[in-house]
């Protein structure tokens, strides 16, 4: 019997202590005519059966040489995180309830909550969320909670990600929160700030800074956090953690700095496994933590003072609050936290700074490679970070199409979700890319776009 | 032990995770650019390995111990799940990438919905939600997006028992609703009649967990679904406690009509000290069109997500991605092991120890909540008579039980019952931990008479002692912040040192 | 600095602390003229870098369908037994000298101990030895310290691995002991038990019976151990771990059972890995325990009467005894016996033995498939294990390699060390092999058997 | 903590990993079967983890405290050399099947032989022996053989300091050889007068360690080779020390006909409690010939295994296959990560560290074995004074170690040193971490007057205290017997329980 460890002599006598016959008495307080249905799954197996079923199944997966981003991205993962954060203790633990018996997890969560702060310059973390979208919607629900005037309207740029777009859209519209969308100037792919003006007296509670926006490109953030700073709007830094070590941090954005920080944390070392789990991240000042969703980890000391850690400040949450919480969230990303934890503590600010830095130059050296192609060009001006959008002079679709029969993962077609950027690929080169591929890209690229079109 | 932080070094590294340094700086303007590095921690990889390898020493787990956490079935998770889970060409695929590079992946979850479907005997399933919350809300969203469609508007509460989960009455207010609580009568069934003086035609539907969150069966459960539907309300299924019923229920046949199912629970996924998890949804015909995005469809031989084109009708989404695949096939692995006959065995030996453990408890002179009825899969106890006559809580006891080297039972959940132990034992313990268990339990209970104060400051002998929560909300230190920020040093010439 | 942590300020505090000024200073005592070599390796380079140049290098190997045994067999490996023996605390310890701080690796060992004489039905066993050859030589280096008369004389059946017979003799021929090598049946492939007698008197210390032996086949071990005790030679069993879930065990042979049992543990747990680490045991009569090389665990007690683990019996060894030692094994293969401590516990009695049976079925569905290609047939009559001598009507190291570029090791050609056997070629099948692999092998074999040969 | 027999249960599984009950019984006759099921343990796929994993958190390790046990070379074993050591091409390969299918494998195993052979300054390498006290017996073997193959039977004597570790001897005995034992001077070199006496025509050679097991670079090395060479005798070297000159110093040019090293030490790869390690033999050219199989060729674009045939003089096989792979394996990613510019920073660090700390605990009251000497990578104290004052032995300041979180030194070897404790602190670990150790020495030396019971009877915060060695070399409890031996039980029918 798979995982149940009980033998038949043992079954039988605490059947007898129960005074029952069978197992199946033991359900008699269901109604009889709820039991008994069908279950049609295959047989169980053992585990070589399974083994040997899983490895066909993946094998039907193809390696593709990974050229796209648009909210995840592969880098290098140091061995040592993930031979870490499987261990049983942290693997097979619950959230930390009692929390003598928890200090590892409980620790741990301490000391990321510190690093994604000291990331951010602000001055708490909590301790994740699902993912980056959904931290994102978390941070505007919670923008809307701390607005001076708890004003039901927010601002949502074009240049943020339509995945993240799209859940801000769901998990907003039940609590009615307006979302009016900014667009982007068209030369520069980014925010103009002088057309925030058409919203002053809207009656706006947030403002949504992308940093790198979707398209790669660089948001003036300090014009665009003085502006919301001085419409008393709040700031919600939407940022990717590894431009964190080049780029400036949501704290210091502007003259006050950002309210709040969000972002997926999926470059901290967690695969890409087809899209999750990955994990959200939410910082704030220290004046708005009571409105913060999620856990939140605190130092504090025992009976004999020697230092601990304890969950906090339960009366957020809705074990506690229930229908009052600050969010839904019961069960986030922890172990994912976990091994971000052991790969920042490994890559420190330097690995951190140069690996934002190789990105940039391969994203660089990669965009000049393929703008080289007959037909291609860059579509903004600009600063980008590392990504950046292109022009083909064929669909990008049936283009990547191609580009995946020769193994390569070209980058994103932006049609479908930016209908005026009907030839537009997002493509992206991390610290991963070697010039061999950037130039292997280059060449299946003239080759596909020399090929016969229908 | 201390923190990280206090291992660093300014200008020490783990070198080998380092890249060279760039020759050439970056082609972005000074003012978008950091003017210091972060203030992070400078460690070697030693140090890095050293600290979290002890660190992880400190927790209990299920690897570790018995962990009988009630509501959370902390059962084994299997070693094997998470190897198949981890090969490399799971792991290496970019999300944008699935359709041509992810057709493997895509197989297991369409396969996964499928076996879903079967076990709840609900329409479509999808697997997006990243865990039961979530799940919960993409339920609640679509009891709301039902109503609406229909034109019904009025439909602004949602029915709550007053045992549920902290995140149902969460849920719904997040997706909109009113909450209103339904109490729970004195053998631990809701209340009935106050049920039907709540429906009406405001009710957008009943949240109910079946078996319930006190251990019990709700035996009305077909009188309950008769009620709301005929108000016209939809009955929500929280499926936190699937594991009971796993192969021999389904959700469908008690009348439910959305569900959600935790497989970081009944499917035997490692909860990660708090997550990752997966909350799938279900739904009958009615509401499919509103089932969150994506889903997997097959195509005769290939596989894709579905998108708003497909199914313009859906909630939308509720995360980047299509979830937490990685969680995903965990759990399918574990059903591929259980297949059609693992699953009825789960619940039957899952109540067979709830059941055991809960007599055993009662003859070593505990209480339970519900000693009239039949235990499900978890059981719970109250220990108010503790309280009142040794001034010893559940919290003390939970703490005592540390001691023993076990793991705390949930603790004052159910709220509604007072000094309240919840036990779920799962399958996967044999009953030789079981009596260690009650041993335990009953040294604590020997112990309340004889040296009360030792049982209410427990714990004594892990690496702290009784944590000071209070102080902790005070004093409100949830991060640390380096006395002097020292500056990272320019790399300068060094003897010996090429 | 790789794996080095030292700051620049440390270092030069650190040399002043010692009164040097630089590094190199440090390494005044050794003679100028030695220092100074020049070490042309290449430039190290980053985790990343490295991690990018071995996977290539993994891609340069090819995965064949496995049909070879002869000393290394696939079996399934539970995945929870890599994941318990490559924690830290196992995998980064040193040999349990400080017993008080090693008490999970000497518990572990006890428990290897215990499972492997148990499996011998013997009482003591070791807690590894290199491998399964070096084990055979350890074990008859043993035989001739406790044989009554210590005669240096072996007898060493061909069918016994001929790898195995290599290493007996690099090992036994600075001891001046003699090896005797003994023929085998022609018909049967296994030992003649009449043919013994003609060592009789011939002052021999010791008899190797390899259980089943190298071409699968199975000896008959309660006659020929029958016949060593009557003569007062030693029995040294040599036994495939696996085949004791269904065969009688050494201890169990003859009347008075074999005196040692000794065998390469790599089908309990251990991946084939190109031929090691693998690890040997060796198992004896409690009498013996003063000649047993390699380390030993002991169960005792503490100051307080505590159950606990020690290394025991040292004075057998090279760190106390130096040249008087029963061996100069110091590291032996501790983690292996580890992970195969872990696989015994899962599989258990009834999953060894269904695992052995298994094998055994396996391997007669393949010879049966096989021998039903032209020209194909079986070389030995009587009972075989799990793997079969198969006579080819083309020369097998050239099938081989065409079953090879089929992605098939079809097993090992025995021409090399057997010359009577030049046509002879010993397929394996465990476990793991589908019935469709089966399949797949014979229809090779035909398809290559009918091709054109020069 | 129980043993794993304590848990067995007749009958109870770990279900996903046993195979269905085959259908038909095996076709072998009677006689070669079993009659019972063998005596094994019968315990869940939970209980085995739990225990294990348990078990595992009882022992002290690199990866968990700072583990200074002199000789040995404790050093950091980078995770990433067993991740791409482990890759499943790698691990997926029968040794039989290496021409085809592993030439990823051999490629870097050729390639570790020439890096070896460059760091040693030996003409070839063979990397089949599984540790260093293998790789010992096959350098005597050598050094046999090169005698015999020039006709000179008469060189039956090998030299071995008294320092010597005590795989030397043995090895050399196993080898065939008489060891004389060489003494040690005042400074720690060889007794340059006792050589001269001792050399002669039975004179097979010398086996040196450099720097030696004393903590000290071997000054003499010239004139020592010199002596032997002259004498007719092959220089010998033990390389379990090469840490302390990696990458600065090679072995051949001091004189070294033949050497081992010890990957499991100077290489990183770990020692897993005990192994597997690998002992690589090199060689000059005299002795080319006789180098053990297997040894790994480059021809054109593929490699193979060189064989008998290629190599007729070889001392021959000392493994059944091609040595510890997979350890092999982890050097090689090792060394790739190092590279060039990171031996002797090896080096230079590791002798660094020792030197600051032997300078700290002398400051701190301790005697040097040595302290005229710059210690190596490593460094000997001699407790003999507090053996005498205090009746406290090196042995109980390593126990009382154990308490402040730090493995303990190595204790009483090398024998000539009079309550030595050698103490190696390798490159990888920080200076903080020395001083931290510095103090509790410092702490056990303060102890030592206040509180000499305390330290004499430690280890006192472990799970066991001082352990009964005597009694148990006089119980002789080596194996697990269960008291009555429970058959294992037919499966039957069964309630409940398809
Ligand atoms: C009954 C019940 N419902 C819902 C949940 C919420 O699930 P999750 O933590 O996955 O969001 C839980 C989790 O504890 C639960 O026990
Ligand atoms: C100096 C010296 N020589 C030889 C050896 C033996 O090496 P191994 O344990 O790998 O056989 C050791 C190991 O401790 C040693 O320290």
């Amino acid at each position: 019997m798979p995982f149940i460890p009980h033998t038949e002599d043992e079954t039988r006598a605490m059947l007898a202590a129960l005074g029952v016959a069978t197992l199946d008495d033991l359900f008699d307080e269901i109604p009889a005519d709820l039991r008994g249905g069908e279950f049609p799954l295959p047989p169980g197996s053992t585990e070589m059966e399974v083994a040997r079923e899983m490895r066909r199944l993946a094998g039907n997966n193809r390696p593709l040489v990974c050229f796209a981003g648009g909210g995840a991205y592969e880098h290098h993962i140091p061995a040592a995180v993930w031979q870490i954060a499987v261990r049983g203790e942290y693997m097979s633990a619950y959230t930390p309830y009692q929390a003598e018996a928890s200090q590892g997890t409980l620790q741990v969560l301490y000391e990321y909550q510190s690093m994604l702060a000291s990331l951010c310059a602000l001055e708490v973390s909590n301790a994740s969320l699902y993912d980056g979208a959904s931290a994102l919607a978390e941070a505007l629900l919670m923008a809307v909670r701390v607005h001076r005037a708890r004003a039901k309207r927010v601002l949502l740029p074009r240049t943020v990600a339509p995945g993240y777009r799209r859940v801000v859209r769901t998990l907003l519209a039940p609590q009615e929160v307006e979302i009016l969308e900014i667009p982007y100037d068209e030369t520069q792919g980014r925010i103009d700030p002088d057309r925030l003006a058409a919203y002053e007296g809207q009656d706006v509670a947030a403002l949504v800074l992308p940093q790198p926006n979707y398209f790669g490109q660089l948001e003036e953030v300090d014009a665009l956090t003085g502006w919301a700073e001085r419409q008393g709007v709040v700031t919600v830094a939407l940022v990717n953690p590894i431009a964190l070590g080049l780029l400036k941090p949501p704290g210091e954005w502007g003259t006050r700095g950002a309210d709040l920080a969000c972002g997926d944390g999926q470059p901290f070392g967690i695969p890409l496994s087809g899209g999750g789990p990955y994990f959200g991240f939410l910082c704030c000042r220290r004046e708005h933590v009571h409105q913060l969703p999620g856990r939140l980890v605190a130092r504090t000391v025992d009976s004999a003072g020697r230092e601990g850690f304890v969950l906090t400040l339960q009366a957020r949450e809705q074990h506690i609050r229930r229908g009052k919480a600050t969010s839904n969230i019961c069960t986030n990303q922890g172990l994912m936290a976990t091994a971000a934890t052991i790969h920042l503590a490994l890559l420190g600010p330097e690995g951190l700074r140069r690996t934002a830095l190789r990105c940039h130059h391969r994203t660089r050296d990669l965009v000049r490679r393929l703008v080289a192609v007959p037909g291609v060009e860059r579509v903004f001006e600009g600063a980008c970070f590392h990504e950046a959008v292109l022009r083909l002079p064929r669909p990008p679709r049936e283009v990547l199409a191609r580009l995946a029969s020769r193994s390569i993962l070209g980058g994103i077609a932006l049609g479908l979700d930016y209908p005026e950027l009907a030839e537009g690929l997002l493509v992206c080169a991390t610290e991963l890319r070697t010039e061999a591929e950037l130039e292997a890209y280059a060449q299946a690229l003239n080759e596909i776009l020399a090929e016969p079109w229908a | 032990m201390g923190l990280i932080f206090d291992l660093s070094q300014p200008g020490r590294r783990a070198g080998v995770q380092v890249p060279a340094q760039p020759a050439e700086p970056p082609e972005i303007p000074e003012r978008f650019l950091r003017s210091a590095a972060p203030r992070l921690l400078e460690v070697s990889e030693l140090d890095a390995v050293r600290h979290y390898t002890r660190l992880s020493q400190r927790n209990y787990a299920v690897d570790t111990q018995f962990y009988p956490l009630g509501s959370c079935t902390m059962k084994y998770n299997p070693k094997v799940c998470h190897a198949l889970a981890t090969l490399p060409a799971f792991l290496e695929l970019h999300p944008e990438g699935m359709e041509w590079g992810g057709q493997g992946t895509l197989a297991c979850l369409f396969e996964l919905q499928e076996w879903l479907q079967t076990i709840t005997g609900m329409t479509a399933v999808s697997l997006v939600p990243a865990a039961g919350a979530q799940g919960e809300f993409a339920g609640v969203a679509m009891i709301r997006a039902y109503h609406r469609a229909r034109g019904d508007t009025a439909r602004s509460e949602m029915l709550v028992p007053d045992a549920a989960h902290g995140t149902n009455p969460a849920s719904a207010a997040m997706g909109g609703f009113r909450v209103q609580q339904i109490p729970t009568d004195r053998d631990g069934n809701l209340d009935l009649e106050a049920l039907g003086a709540a429906v009406g035609p405001q009710t957008a539907g009943l949240m109910l967990t079946n078996p319930s969150t006190l251990g019990v069966f709700e035996k009305h459960i077909e009188t309950i679904a008769a009620i709301v539907h005929a108000a016209g309300g939809l009955m929500y299924y929280d499926g936190a406690n699937l594991n009971a019923i796993l192969g021999l229920v389904r959700p469908a046949d008690m009348g439910f009509d959305v569900i959600h199912l935790n497989l970081h629970k009944t499917f035997a996924t490692p909860h990660g000290g708090g997550g990752p998890g997966a909350g799938p949804v279900g739904v009958r015909e009615p509401l499919l069109p509103f089932l969150p995005l994506p889903r997997v469809v097959r195509e005769g031989s290939r596989y894709r997500w579905l998108t708003e084109a497909d199914c313009p009708d859906s909630i939308g989404r509720l995360l980047a991605f299509g979830g937490n695949i990685g969680v995903l096939l965990r759990a399918y692995v574990y059903l591929r092991l259980l297949g059609k006959e693992g699953l009825a065995r789960v619940a039957r030996y899952a109540t067979l120890n709830a059941n055991y453990l809960q007599k055993c408890l009662i003859e070593a002179g505990f209480t339970a909540a519900f000693p009239q009825r039949r235990a499900v899969h978890e059981f719970a106890l109250t220990l108010k008579r503790l309280r009142k006559e040794r001034q010893i809580t559940a919290l003390d006891v939970a703490k005592r039980l540390l001691d023993h080297g076990f793991y705390a039972p949930t603790v004052d959940f159910p709220q509604l019952i007072p000094e309240c132990l919840l036990i779920e034992p799962t399958e996967t313990e044999s009953k030789e931990t079981l009596d260690r268990f009650v041993e335990a339990m009953s040294a604590i209970l020997r112990e309340a008479e004889s040296d009360p104060a030792t049982v209410r400051t427990a714990p004594h002998s892990l690496a702290v002692g009784r944590l000071d929560e209070v102080g902790a909300a005070r004093r409100l230190d949830v991060a640390y912040r380096r006395e002097s920020e020292a500056a990272v040093p320019e790399p300068a010439a060094f003897p010996g040192n090429q």
